[in-house]
């Protein structure tokens, strides 16, 4: 599964993207997984309250199911316009 | 018609072509964003985005637009990259036989660009970057829609 | 500025040089509006106001404008005299540190040119003249300010 | 005092502008004046629902005062924008 970093969760895990090996069901496990991985996943996701997740680029939660999924992105809150 | 940028644009030659080339619109409103000086100055303001998406949700917000209102066109230009003050970064352009279509469309895109569009703002100034942090006030604004 | 004229004028170059003359403004909204086709065919729309009065009406909707919404800038041209089909008719241009206050003030000065500035048209076709009815719609949203 | 006629009134009426000796005390008292003068005023001022006042250019009503004023304008409700 390819996993996406934007903005300052790219910059605190220090790259832009990586293929992640996971049996995770949920965006919540997944990042859990991440978290136990190494400090700077656990302090890029200390407060998922500031994270938006994108599942195959469609904005989603972090209980969707990750069945299927090719993608996933996350960032802060978008900053557009 | 929506496009994803790196390089500037003319919003005056943008705005003129898309009147152009309405049929029956007796309004045009138009929304430009402009890079601001922040205060100590402004070196630039870093604009990263999310490839693919940011061209499928701006299509989605256009596309949406058009489903509400009377709309005889609706146009979305967005940039990325680095940006000087004063550089243009936006543009929303909107056309409708009726002006209060093509105001609240305007309204609308301008308010799913700023909080649903994946685009993330940084400000680069000589102390250093720092994220521009979201707004309640546009996740609120939504709530209009 | 405000502007009263007969002559015809470029909505694309007058939003650039008025965005150019803008401090600090995140947000530039401009609204055109364009004289469409009727129906059978419009020959002619003709424009007739009150020379003195409509100068005066454009100016105090410009400055309660600036003085209702925090404001770089704003600028209203009208044309009058005799425009065929596509011709822009008239052009409202807002900036401001913030997108809100553009579409309000824009909205505003709209609304209030619709109903209370010296204008009256009238639709020349094949088959004669009529004089453009004021609609209620248009009395009503004066309400909202 | 001078009086102008913009739209269908100055159509009705015949003429954009004429000058009228008047001592008519407000706007109503004047526009009853110029019905009783002839046909082509009383046809024009018939439904004064339809018709605005300004007095010195300033928007007006029909029961104001003509003291002091030196011109005022009839026409229909405005289509500008």
């Amino acid at each position: 599964m390819r996993v996406l970093y934007f903005a300052w969760l790219r910059e605190r895990i220090g790259l832009p993207r990586e293929d992640v090996e996971t049996g995770a069901a949920t965006v919540a496990d997944l990042v859990e997984e991440l978290k136990a991985r190494e400090e700077r996943y656990a302090v890029a996701f200390a407060d998922v309250s500031a994270v938006r997740v994108a599942l195959d680029q469609e904005l989603s939660s972090f209980d969707a199911p990750l069945a299927g999924v090719r993608e996933v992105a996350f960032f802060p809150p978008m900053t557009g316009g | 018609m929506i496009r994803v940028q790196q390089g500037t644009f003319d919003p005056g030659a943008e705005l003129n072509a898309f009147s152009a080339a309405q049929e029956g619109a007796g309004a045009v409103v138009s929304f430009s964003g402009v890079v601001r000086d922040v205060a100590g100055g402004l070196e630039a303001m870093e604009i990263e985005h999310y490839p693919g998406m940011t061209e499928a949700a701006l299509e989605e917000f256009r596309a949406e637009a058009v489903r509400r209102w009377s709309l005889s066109g609706a146009l979305v230009i967005h940039r990325h990259g680095r940006l000087a003050p004063g550089e243009v970064i936006m543009m929303v352009c909107t056309a409708a036989p009726h002006r209060a279509d093509a105001f609240a469309a305007a309204e609308f895109l301008m308010d799913y660009l700023k909080s649903r569009a994946p685009f993330w703002k940084k400000e680069v100034t000589a102390e250093g970057a720092a994220w521009v942090a979201a707004k309640d006030e546009d996740e609120d604004a939504l709530s209009r829609w």
